[in-house]
């Protein structure tokens, strides 16, 4: 079956987030008053055709290692549909 | 003609079209910083300079097309201002709609650097009216997202008004693939709007401006503006 | 806290016990540590690089400041220097790379100067193996992506791959910027009673400690406590530059001085010693990004993007106000005064006190033991009979020009934008390049070099060649080189072996810079490159600036013209040892040849009477790949073939593909064929034949034509 | 109260996906073979004090039309948190 996997990453805590902050700056001037702050990251999809849900995670954390996620400096997150 | 050049944090051509108006025309240029919410009363020409406008950060030129001075930029254009946007310029005006369809990452994914070929397709726009129709020019390109793109009905609606004004080419004016640096729509390297005042493209005239450094047929595109201005008083 | 643990060597912290008459509290361990590293210190190299010549008529400023500076004329300097970034660069590519080209971008702006250009010299791995396939797209991406942005173009560059960088790839960043002489920021002018000021990014965990952790074993239990990555931020960069100077122009400032590496400690203490004056700082006073920050951790924070400023307090509003115009935080956090002590106040406490002359200066050099290497003459034994004669020399030739560090690197430097600012004469893609100044008629040239395989053979005449090869590649274009920078990239000193190498390349590159009245204006070392898997082959780096008078008085390459005399200048017997011609074999192995001191001086004088007579269409100092490598380059870069025919003694491929001495190759139109052999005349010349035709044929050797040479060259 | 609003941006069906077809080259030629595609997007986080979750959400809404999303390409989903 092929399921969709969603990958939410964003930068570790303390690294420092140029486009989080520059974004920031930019609604406030806008008039966003309400706004705190921001953090950009990357929201990728892979559909993967795997015999189950968990499977799908598996190679979709695999892909992370691999080549989506930089570890010196991102996290990361999934969520499977249908899992 | 009075050009006013508007200046956003992390633009870096300012001072290059700058010298490059100055020199090619000896008008007036002055630079305006995007805080103002005016332009200078006498204005007759806006330029929109290349560069990294609040650093691509998010989509190259978002943050800019909400500038304080777009406004006034985009109330120059609406009155039939001539309005010019080189490289980020251009992504300006397609993030601001004062142009229509969006630049994205070049198909390669890389930036790329290096002089160009362009065919001029449209003579009737006050930016290319010195060139002749057909005529191959250089210009160099200088960007990481300059594929443009426009949904399929509204690119022939474009192409069917003439208002593609630079395709890239090869030296003969062949407009193939490999002529093509970034995977553009049709190889478009600018575009003008409807009514022909407002010029976006990604190659660089002002870095092709002096016999020195990248050649002299950028000085025919300049010399087009201020024609057309002489003569329209735009 | 052990002061082993900050870093520090028992002499060391024995001295610092010594000076303070008292223990080091953590903070101030953990802050001498840092600034007693190699990176900071140069504890290992400060000898060595006292060997140097630094001075000249053309010297303004000359190495210890942030960068060199000489003297263009009409009150007019350029201000260079190149750094390395290579640990960084290992570990997070793109980041460290961007941030290489940060830093020196910022040593240049720390003078006043505005940053012009930009070269960037790269060593990758094994070009086939994913690891260097990954790594030299994440350092590419990173020095465009900084660059581009920040709006200085990359000009130039060096490229080459060897397996010794695998683990271990090399990024040296170079810049160089325009200053009017009247303008110089100094380091030293800092007086009591001027505020300290800190202007640009927040300040935050990044970076901290990155010197003093690299010398201390990784382990587990201090891996949480990682230095995390510094990230680029060139918009925030750029706006720093315009900032500064336009503070600069105003004349508002008293002293600038970039942050590096230690960040705010190592900027002001260097600040205070050089001008001789304490300091008081007030941390709570710094706009910090994260929560929680220890004073040690904020001295040594490594956060991008920042400078230091002394202000004379009748200043610091306008300060204040160039620096919201420009978006900066810019925070007044201290004060200089009276004497030597440098004291550190945070929540109401004195966080360290310390003399401003112990912290940058005072560190115990180190005499590594030096020793020759046992196996030289052993690399050295190599006989030429043993290597035979190309049975196809199409092919032979075809595959040197598809060795990836002789064949083309467009794919890199296009994406580099090289022409921002409008300066660009000569941009990547020649042996040297050019800048115009605007307003006048000289130019400036300059160009990246390195030659690891012949330093790691002989590393004395190794040394010598690398800097010769830039002097002989600007005088063929018609510079005379005024001043270098380098970096001096090595493995371990500890390894008395290595330590003999680094010496050895150090005394012949002197005695080089001596030679050509070439100064060392500025530079940087970077040592412990090697992994488990070996080390790195001994590479200086060296980026030489030289000035054409004028556009008239510049040769370029790569423009035959139909018709063309080709002409050899130089002996005709060149090496084959650590040619690339052997390399591309797999072979490294022989001896360099000697540096001829009153040779190269007479080449380098005929080179330039030959660009400024307008002798020749085109010129080339023949480097890897010899004179074939140069005969294809020039063809190819011209569009055009060539006949030659050899009628000489040497063995063909010694010859073709030999290299060392000074050598160039000439294109010279007829009608100027006497005037170049008068130019000449007392040199080794030889006449090799005619431009003309769609293919580049050798007698006896090869024949291929244009595009054949272009498509390998270009694409493997 | 400060919510944590999560943007999803993704490129509209039709729109070149330059990057979602280079990420799949990659992973395809490093043996992922149960991959089927790629998309590549945003994945922006907002914190916002407003009174409730529906106005978080609308805040978030405005600063899409405003900044972050060029609805020309892009379009997005938006989730509160506790919402
Ligand atoms: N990393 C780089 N960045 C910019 N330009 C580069 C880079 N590497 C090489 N180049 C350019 O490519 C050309 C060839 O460089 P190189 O490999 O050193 O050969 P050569 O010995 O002919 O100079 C030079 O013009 C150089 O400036
Ligand atoms: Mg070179």
């Amino acid at each position: 079956m092929t399921y969709r996997v969603s990958i939410f990453i964003e930068l570790q805590e303390g690294v420092l987030d140029i486009q989080g902050k520059a974004v920031e700056r930019s609604l406030a001037g806008m008039g966003h008053d309400a706004l705190r702050s921001v953090k950009v990251g990357k929201y990728i999809q892979v559909w993967v055709e795997t015999g189950s849900a968990e499977d799908a995670r598996k190679e979709a954390e695999r892909m992370c290692d691999d080549l989506l996620v930089n570890s010196v400096i991102e996290q990361f997150r999934i969520e499977v549909e249908g899992e | 003609m009075n050009t006013a050049v508007i200046v956003f944090p992390g633009s870096n051509c300012d001072q290059d079209v700058m010298h490059a108006v100055a020199g090619s025309l000896g008008t007036k240029v002055r630079a305006v910083w995007h805080k103002e919410t005016t332009l200078p009363e006498d204005t007759d020409f806006v330029i929109l300079p290349g560069g990294f406008s609040f650093g691509d950060y998010l989509r190259c030129g978002a943050m800019a097309a909400r500038s304080p001075i777009m406004k006034a930029v985009a109330e120059h254009g609406r009155r039939g201002g001539l309005l010019l946007g080189i490289c980020n310029g251009f992504q300006i005006l397609t993030e601001s709609r004062l142009l229509p369809g969006a630049l994205l990452p070049n198909r390669t994914l890389n930036f790329v650097c290096r002089p160009c070929f362009l065919r001029v397709e449209s003579v009737s726009t006050p930016f290319s009216s010195l060139f002749s129709k057909g005529q191959v020019v250089q210009f160099p390109i200088a960007h990481g997202d300059g594929l443009y793109t426009l949904p399929e009905e509204e690119l022939k609606a474009l192409e069917d008004r003439g208002g593609v004004v630079f395709r890239y080419s090869d030296s003969d004016g062949l407009t193939g693939d490999d002529a093509n640096p970034n995977g553009s729509a049709n190889n478009i390297a600018g575009i003008v709007n409807e009514r022909g005042n407002i010029l976006g493209l990604m190659p660089h005239p002002e870095r092709a401006s002096e016999a020195l450094t990248g050649g002299e047929d950028g000085r025919v595109f300049w010399q087009s503006i201020l024609e057309s201005f002489t003569k329209g008083g735009r | 806290m052990e002061y082993t643990q900050a870093g520090l060597r028992e002499t060391e912290y024995e001295e610092i016990r010594r000076v303070l008459g008292r223990e080091p509290n953590e903070c101030e361990l953990r802050i001498m540590g840092v600034m007693w590293s190699e990176h900071c210190s140069y504890k290992s190299t400060k000898n060595l690089l006292k060997l140097f010549p630094n001075n000249g008529d053309r010297v303004v400023l000359g190495p210890g400041e942030n960068a060199g500076i000489i003297d263009l004329g009409d009150g007019l300097g350029a201000a260079f220097k190149a750094e390395s970034h290579n640990h960084p660069s290992a570990v997070a590519p793109y980041q460290g790379a961007a941030t290489g080209v940060g830093g020196i971008i910022r040593d240049i702006l720390a003078l006043g100067a505005r940053p012009v250009a930009s070269m960037d010299g790269l060593f990758f791995g094994e070009p086939s193996s994913s690891r260097t396939q990954s790594l030299a797209s994440g350092i590419v991406h990173g020095v465009g992506g900084y660059g581009n942005a920040v709006g200085v173009p990359t000009v130039g560059g060096k490229t080459a791959y060897d397996p010794s960088y695998n683990e271990n790839p090399l990024l040296n960043a170079f810049c160089i910027g325009l200053i009017p002489l009247d303008e110089i920021v100094s380091s030293r002018t800092a007086r009591p009673g001027q505020a300290v000021v800190l202007l640009g990014s927040k300040t935050g965990r990044d970076g901290i400690a990155g010197a003093a952790f690299a010398s201390v074993e990784l382990s587990e239990d201090n891996k949480a406590s990682r230095p995390s990555i510094q990230i680029g931020d060139p918009f925030g960069e750029k706006l720093l530059i315009e900032a500064c100077l336009e503070m600069n122009e105003k004349k508002l400032i008293v002293s600038m001085q970039d942050m590096g590496a230690a960040g705010i400690i190592s900027s002001s203490s260097e600040v205070a010693a050089k001008s001789g004056v304490g300091m008081i700082l007030h941390f709570d006073k710094i706009p910090l990004r994260a929560e929680n920050m220890e004073p040690w951790e904020i001295a040594l924070s490594e956060s991008q993007e920042r400078m230091l400023l002394i202000v004379d307090r009748s200043y610091l509003h306008e300060v204040m106000e160039v620096a919201e115009k420009w978006e900066l935080d810019c925070a007044e956090f201290g004060e200089t005064v009276e004497g030597d002590e440098y004291t550190i106040l945070f929540h109401g406490e004195r966080a360290a006190s310390l003399p401003a002359t112990l912290i940058g200066d005072r560190c115990p050099l180190i005499p590594w033991p030096s020793r020759r290497p046992a196996d030289l003459e052993k690399k050295w034994e190599f006989d030429v009979d043993d290597i035979p004669l190309p049975e196809d020399w199409n092919e032979t030739l075809l595959s040197l020009l598809a060795d990836p560090s002789l064949a083309s690197k467009k794919r890199i430097y296009e994406q580099y934008d090289s022409m921002v600012q409008l300066n660009t004469v000569i941009g990547p893609g020649h042996p040297v390049s050019m800048l115009r100044i605007k307003g006048r008629d000289s130019l400036i040239a300059m160009t990246l070099d390195a030659d690891p395989w012949k330093c790691s053979l002989d590393p004395f005449r190794g040394g010598a060649e690398t800097v010769a090869r830039t002097v002989r590649d600007l005088a063929v274009a018609g510079a005379r080189a005024a001043g270098l920078t380098d970096c001096l990239n090595f493995p371990s000193p500890e390894v008395p072996e290595q330590y003999w190498v680094l010496e050895e390349c150090v005394k012949g590159m002197a005695e080089a810079c001596g030679a050509f009245d070439c100064p060392v204006v500025s530079g940087n070392v970077s040592l412990y490159n090697e992994s488990p898997d070996g080390a790195i082959l001994p590479t200086p780096v060296v980026g030489t600036v030289g000035i054409i008078p004028s556009i008239d008085a510049a040769l370029s390459a790569g423009t035959w013209e139909e018709g063309d005399v080709l002409f050899l200048v130089g002996p005709c017997n060149p090496s084959l040892a650590g040619s690339r011609y052997l390399l591309s074999q797999g072979k490294l192995a022989g001896r360099p040849l000697p540096f001829y001191p009153e040779a190269e001086k007479d080449f380098v004088e005929r080179a330039l009477k030959t660009a400024s007579a307008k002798a020749a269409h085109s010129g080339r100092a023949l480097s890897g790949g010899g004179l074939a490598a140069a005969l294809a380059k020039e063809s190819m870069e011209s569009g055009i073939g060539a006949s030659i025919s050899l009628s000489i003694p040497t063995r063909k491929d010694i010859l073709l593909f030999g290299e060392g001495c000074a050598r160039a190759l000439y294109a010279v139109p007829m009608s100027r064929v006497p005037l170049f052999k008068v130019l000449w005349n007392g040199y080794p010349c030889i006449q090799l034949g005619r431009v003309g035709g769609e293919r580049l044929s050798v007698e006896g050797a090869f024949s291929l034509t244009v595009s054949e040479l272009l498509s390998k060259w270009r694409n493997g």
